[in-house]
């Protein structure tokens, strides 16, 4: 007992430091995927994608932009990938200018991990679209509720809405089953929720930042959100539960889960090593080395 | 592996290595990095002062399209001549060099200080104290659709925590009145809710600073050894 | 003089900008702009004397030998060095945005011109627009559009778009002219500076924190008292509610709003009992801050007169 | 040239700058851009100095007006009370006693003392206060003949600073002893600060560390270092956000408010003291406008239990307990910029049928306004407003009569707006709702609404 203890008090600042540097480290190459509880906000997103029929159209609006990447990118990829393996049509739009290019890069990845898994091609115009960027915000989803592919009417090649197989017979926002917005901000899914879903009932869900989170948490206790992703523990979660369904995504990066196993390590380890404090500490209180 | 052949990368990536080795004890890699940081970022913030403070706000008004003689002679002309009192009280600023006539920076001084009370009262008073006391203004019994259910009741309980938390640990800081009777439970009470919320400020913002960590990490990882 | 006039500069300095704040009407409603800018400059002047200062320190250390005097020597050289470049050339980046064709296989270049005109665009694939204007010209309303594209570098390797790297895009066409679009960003050597050394040291020093706040935990987070259970206790909770490993542990719901589980009591902690522990010291310290400047405006509190 | 000379020079140029600059101050605000000279001036001096349509006062501000007023004169009151010299009460401060301990120990060891008052500049009252608690502390030091080090982050703040360890070291006799270098200037950057400070730390060792003033998240980064070179350290601050690593890291916190009694603490000066009893008292204010006002949000919960709990408007979450109202105003959003603007609208909005009838809707002008048409189940209004023409024109009142109301409702009433100038704007309305019954307990409610800050 007394060599555990002595053991346990030699620990000094360098041992942490060391213990925490590999605890963020070695899940960074070594990914350990820790158990993962998906939250019921983020399940409900994911039931209500799993119930859409194949084929469908689903509406999803890319509202961030780099300096927002970390946190919102994951999740866009986690939804993305759930809808390609669903088979449904996937409209992008972009509230943010840099939306379009973040959407283009998440797909670009997806496109080789589909070739890869299932030899399938995701094509552009066939599976999904990218919609140019217009300035407007709020008034844009107003307008989309009457006239879709008169709001956003060109893709970002410049090829008209309605040329494009996937949106040419989209008349309004309600032809779409579910709407989806990763946001960094206004305009957001705040916008989305205020108008999309209390206007044309159509179920809105989407990710937000860890910092936008609790402004946005009321929409969903009122039940106006379907679903609702909270910064990087919101992407883990539906990595979680994608790669519970499809175990092939597993192998390919799952930031969400990755960033997730440093933070349970290091939060598991400041834990212990507080139990260890105390230990010490209730020890030396029992030999009366402390008043 | 693609090591990155920018220069910048490495550059941040060596003085990212240095920083750390603070963490084992302070070396030549660390006194080095700090000469830099301390060095570059004090000239980038006087950089940066002396072209969006002196020259965008005093120097380019007063002297735009016009000569230096012409201002002097003829302020009226072009540009601002009330300018010349944030530069004269500037100017009494550097008087602090000069042992004798270094009271005059009391001035400029002054007037930096006068302009932050009369700033933080407003912003004190309309974010810290009115809007507070607007939000801790809540209903000590509330209803939840007309009756008093279970729902109802975790409302009222988290009210009560809000409203009666709020009030022990103002008693806390009461510093005139001595802490005996009532005022002396509820400081305890004040004490112990502090403590509480400190403890949880403290849990939860582990999770950002270890984000940090990952973002440096990664930065490493990805950008300089270029492992994806 | 050495003490009236201060006084006075703070009482009104300090009157009008209160008035500022309930008189919407003119003149008060410009004082906040020029007051601002006013102290913008006096704070410019006033870093002139902490940069002396800085070099002061630094000259003595090496002049005398100090300890550690050779890094005064590499600290004064980084700061002139910035301030040299800082304040010549300025620390702003510089985008210029300019589309070049050229034939692939003469590498002569047919023309270059701005990124901005429509009827170029129209062949670029994946060109993601990032606004549009309405600009007459020639009597006739045209719309430019600007916007950004993935980059390819010559050796084809395609580098994602990061706010340091050069954007641009090679579209190979049949008859061999090539399109290229280049954003050359000429970024000064402040700018510099600024994005491959200070930025890097500072999210460094910051990142330092994680250790620290470990270290920190372990070390003080031990139950000594009541009080330093609390503390320890919440700090317990919230950090095992904050991570999915908290998630293990279970939950046991007694009713639709009472569910204990780490997460849960955790996001009750940080929603009620720590917002109610905030309020308070808000409250207090801005009756303090208030009272202070309050004090400061009628010339009580002189204590940035730095002594008699 | 003698002092005398000098100062008359000095006053005589700073009196021809003021009188030039005041003359050319407003005219160069104007709008008028070209004109310029004496008389374009004093016209448009004139012109906007009588301009009627801005007002002269922000009625929307009264409250703070109030409560500022009432906050000065328990302030000012009390310090003059103090002055008459009555003994008074001080609870004591567990930190501040801890500050002599702290430098005793320094001398003891032969290691010098670390004082950091903030990271901001001298606008900043935290750094006014721990600069106020450096005079002290660096007089004790003068006192044992302990060396202290002073690293500034500002350069303002270390010229005062340096102009008050002076001081210090002068009032205990001592002038020879100042070493000018020992309060130093490092940087503006908030980390470069931190990693010159750990640098300082980790070679002079200090013994003893104060940190008084306002932190960020550089706090902890200090506080460790300062712990791992063996240093007693002093903490205080009013940033919420830093003050739980001080409390862990440091020995003393002054937690808050503590903070700028400190300075009235050590000084024991009558009138600082009379400033602190002032604080208290309207602390104490405050925490009985807080127990009136739960009182009356308790008492209107209860008469009001039958009223719908939420009214979801828009989607905008807007509260109906207890009647508290939102004002309107229209919002433009163009093209990512957000400002008032005169702006035609016309709206078409509908409710559920089943709440049309307990609802009556009011324009602007009190007049009710009756459902263009009734489909399934909803009602259509239709209404114009044009927000420019007149202020009363910003809201439509919406009155419930919740008596109608047997259970608690949630229903949303949709928007459309119709641009007349076919620009892209979004518009975003608030909406004032008002209970009948509400008018009956209205005191109740204003005693509330008085601190609600209207944005």
């Amino acid at each position: 007992m007394n060599i555990f203890i002595r053991l346990l008090k030699s620990i000094d600042r360098k041992f942490i430091f060391i213990i925490t540097f590999f605890a963020v480290v070695i899940p960074m190459f070594y990914p350990l995927y820790l158990p993962i509880i998906p939250e019921d906000s983020v399940r409900s997103i994911f039931k209500k994608i799993d119930a859409i029929p194949e084929g469908s159209k689903i509406l999803m609006s890319f509202d961030y932009d780099p300096a927002s990447k970390p946190e919102c990118h994951p999740m866009a990829i986690a939804n993305l990938r759930h809808a390609f393996k669903k088979n449904l049509k996937i409209v992008i739009i972009q509230l943010w200018p840099f939306g379009g290019a973040m959407a283009t890069e998440a797909i670009d990845e997806l496109k080789k991990e589909f070739k890869e898994i299932y030899n399938r091609d995701i094509i552009y115009g066939d599976d999904y679209c990218i919609l140019g960027y217009k300035v407007g915000g709020a008034i844009l989803i107003q307008q989309s509720g009457k006239d879709f592919n008169g709001t956003f009417m060109e893709d970002i090649d410049g090829k008209k809405a309605s040329e494009i197989s996937l949106t040419k017979d989209v008349k309004t926002i309600k032809d779409f089953e579910l709407v989806l917005s990763y946001s960094a901000g206004d305009p957001g899914i705040k916008q989305w929720v205020m108008i999309v879903d209390a206007q044309y009932k159509v179920p809105v869900a989407g990710g937000v930042t860890a910092v936008t989170a609790p402004e946005i948490t009321p929409y969903l206790n009122s039940g106006q959100l379907l679903g609702l992703m909270a910064g990087l523990r919101g992407a883990a979660d539906y990595e979680t539960l994608v790669n519970k369904k499809y175990p092939p995504f597993k192998k390919y990066v799952n930031s969400g889960t990755s960033g997730m196993d440093p933070q349970n390590i290091v939060h598991l380890m400041i834990i212990i090593f507080i139990i260890i404090a105390n230990i010490i500490y209730w020890h030396d209180k029992k030999m009366g080395l402390v008043r | 592996m693609n090591i990155s052949s920018e220069i910048g990368v490495w550059i941040g990536a060596v003085l990212t290595l240095c920083i750390w080795s603070f963490l084992w004890k302070d070396n030549f890699l660390y006194k080095t990095a700090e000469a830099i940081f301390i060095g570059c970022s004090a000239g980038y913030i006087f950089s940066k002062l002396f072209h969006e403070s002196f020259m965008a706000v005093l120097w380019n008004p007063l002297t735009e399209g016009t000569t230096f003689w012409g201002v002097i002679t003829n302020p009226l002309s072009k540009g601002n001549a009330f300018l010349f009192i944030p530069f004269f009280l500037g100017l009494l600023m550097i008087t602090r060099l000069f042992p004798g006539i270094g009271w005059m920076s009391r001035w400029p001084m002054a007037f930096i200080v006068g302009l932050g009370a009369g700033m933080n009262i407003f912003i004190s008073l309309q974010s810290s104290v009115v809007a507070q006391l607007h939000a801790t203004m809540l209903p000590l019994v509330k209803f939840h659709g007309g009756v008093f259910d279970m729902t109802a009741f975790v409302d009222t309980f988290n009210n009560w925590v809000i409203v009666f938390g709020t009030l022990c640990a103002l008693m806390y800081f009461f510093f005139s009145i001595e802490h005996k009777g009532l005022v002396s439970v509820g400081a305890r009470m004040g004490i112990y809710v502090l403590m509480i919320s400190f403890g949880a400020s403290f849990g939860a913002t582990v999770m950002a600073r270890i984000s940090l960590l990952i973002g440096r990490v990664r930065f490493l990882k990805e950008v300089w050894l270029g492992i994806v | 003089m050495k003490r009236g006039i201060p006084l006075l500069i703070v009482f009104f300095t300090g009157m009008i900008w209160l008035t500022q704040y309930f008189i919407p009407h003119y003149p008060f409603n410009k004082v906040m702009n020029l007051l601002s800018d006013w102290m913008k400059i006096i704070a410019a002047f006033a870093m002139v004397l902490g940069i002396l200062n800085l070099l002061r320190v630094n000259f003595i250390k090496i002049s005398r030998k100090h300890y550690n005097w050779q890094y005064s020597i590499i600290l004064i050289i980084a700061l002139l060095i910035t301030i040299g470049f800082g304040c010549i050339q300025g620390i702003t980046e510089n985008v210029d945005t300019t589309i070049l064709v050229y034939n692939s296989k003469s590498n002569e270049v047919i023309s270059s011109s701005i990124f901005v005109a429509p009827a170029i665009i129209e062949g670029l694939k994946n060109f993601k627009p990032i606004s549009s204007e309405d600009v007459e010209k020639d009597g006739k309303k045209e719309t430019i559009q600007k916007g950004m594209m993935d980059i390819t570098t010559k050796n084809g390797k395609v580098v994602k778009y990061t706010d340091s790297n050069p954007v641009k895009r090679i579209i190979v066409k049949d008859d061999n002219s090539v399109i290229e679009t280049v954003i050359v960003k000429t970024g000064t050597v402040g700018h510099w500076i600024y994005k491959n050394l200070i930025e890097h040291l500072s999210s460094t020093m910051f990142s330092l924190l994680a250790f620290f706040i470990a270290s920190a935990a372990f070390r003080a987070f031990r139950a000594k008292s009541f009080e330093a259970m609390l503390l320890l206790g919440s700090a317990f909770i919230v950090m095992l509610g904050k991570v999915p490993i908290g998630d293990v542990f279970g939950k046991i719901e007694i009713h639709e709003k009472i569910i204990i589980s780490f997460p849960s009591i955790q996001v009750w902690l940080m929603n009620y009992v720590n917002t109610a522990g905030q309020r308070a010291i808000l409250l207090g310290a801005a009756i303090g801050i208030i009272a202070i400047s309050i004090k400061i405006i009628i010339g009580l509190e002189r204590t940035y007169f730095g002594g008699e | 040239m003698s002092s005398k000379r000098l100062k008359i020079t000095i006053l005589c140029i700073l009196v021809m700058v003021f009188i030039f600059g005041s003359m050319n101050v407003w005219a160069a605000a104007e709008v008028n851009q070209d004109r310029r000279g004496p008389l374009a001036w004093l016209k448009n001096f004139v012109k906007a100095t009588f301009n009627t349509s801005e007002p002269w006062i922000d009625w929307s501000k009264s409250n703070l007006f109030v409560a500022f007023f009432v906050i000065a004169f328990i302030i000012i009151y009390y310090i003059f009370i103090a002055q008459s010299g009555k003994d008074i009460y001080i609870r004591k401060i567990a930190g501040l006693a801890a500050i002599d301990d702290a430098v005793g120990r320094a001398t003891e060891m032969g290691r010098p003392i670390l004082y950091i008052s903030g990271i901001m500049d001298m606008e900043d009252i935290q750094t006014l206060a721990g600069i106020g608690i450096l005079g002290h502390v660096a007089q004790k030091a003068a006192e044992y003949e302990t060396p202290i080090i002073v690293p500034c982050s500002r350069s303002m703040v270390m010229s005062t600073s340096q102009e008050v360890v002076k001081e210090a070291f002068i009032r205990v006799g001592r002038p020879d002893a100042y070493d000018r270098d020992s309060v130093k200037y490092i940087t503006d950057d908030q980390f470069g600060f931190a990693a010159g400070v750990d640098g300082i730390m980790v070679r002079e060792r200090p013994a003893a560390t104060f940190y008084l003033g306002t932190f960020y998240a550089e706090s902890l980064i200090l506080a460790e270092t300062g712990h791992h070179v063996g240093a007693i350290q002093i903490a205080g601050t009013a940033m919420p956000s830093q003050l739980p690593f001080f409390i862990t890291a440091c020995d003393y916190t002054l937690i808050g408010e503590e903070l700028f009694a400190a300075s009235a603490y050590i000084s024991r000066d009558p009138q600082m003291i009379g400033g602190l009893i002032g604080q208290d008292m309207v602390k104490m204010l405050c925490f009985v406008i807080i127990l009136i006002g739960s009182f009356c949000a308790t008492t209107i919960s209860v008469i009001y239990k039958q009223v719908p709990s939420k009214l979801v408007l828009n989607a905008y979450p807007v509260e109906l307990s207890y009647g508290s109202s939102k004002m309107v105003s229209v919002t433009v959003n163009e093209s990512g910029k957000t400002f008032e603007k005169n702006l035609p609208l016309k709206l078409k909005f509908s409710i559920p049928e089943k709440y049309n009838k307990v609802i009556n809707l009011l324009d602007s002008f009190g007049k009710k306004i009756e459902p263009v048409e009734i489909k399934k189940d909803f009602a259509f209004y239709n209404v114009a407003i044009d927000v420019g023409k007149k202020k009363s024109f910003k809201e439509i009142l919406f009155k419930v009569q919740e008596s109608k109301v047997k259970e608690a409702a949630e229903f949303d009433i949709n928007f459309q707006i119709e641009n007349m100038d076919k620009k892209d704007y979004s518009v975003a309305l608030k909406t004032k709702i008002e209970g009948g019954k509400s008018r009956k307990y209205s005191y109740l409610k204003s005693f509330i609404n008085f601190f609600d800050i209207k944005k």
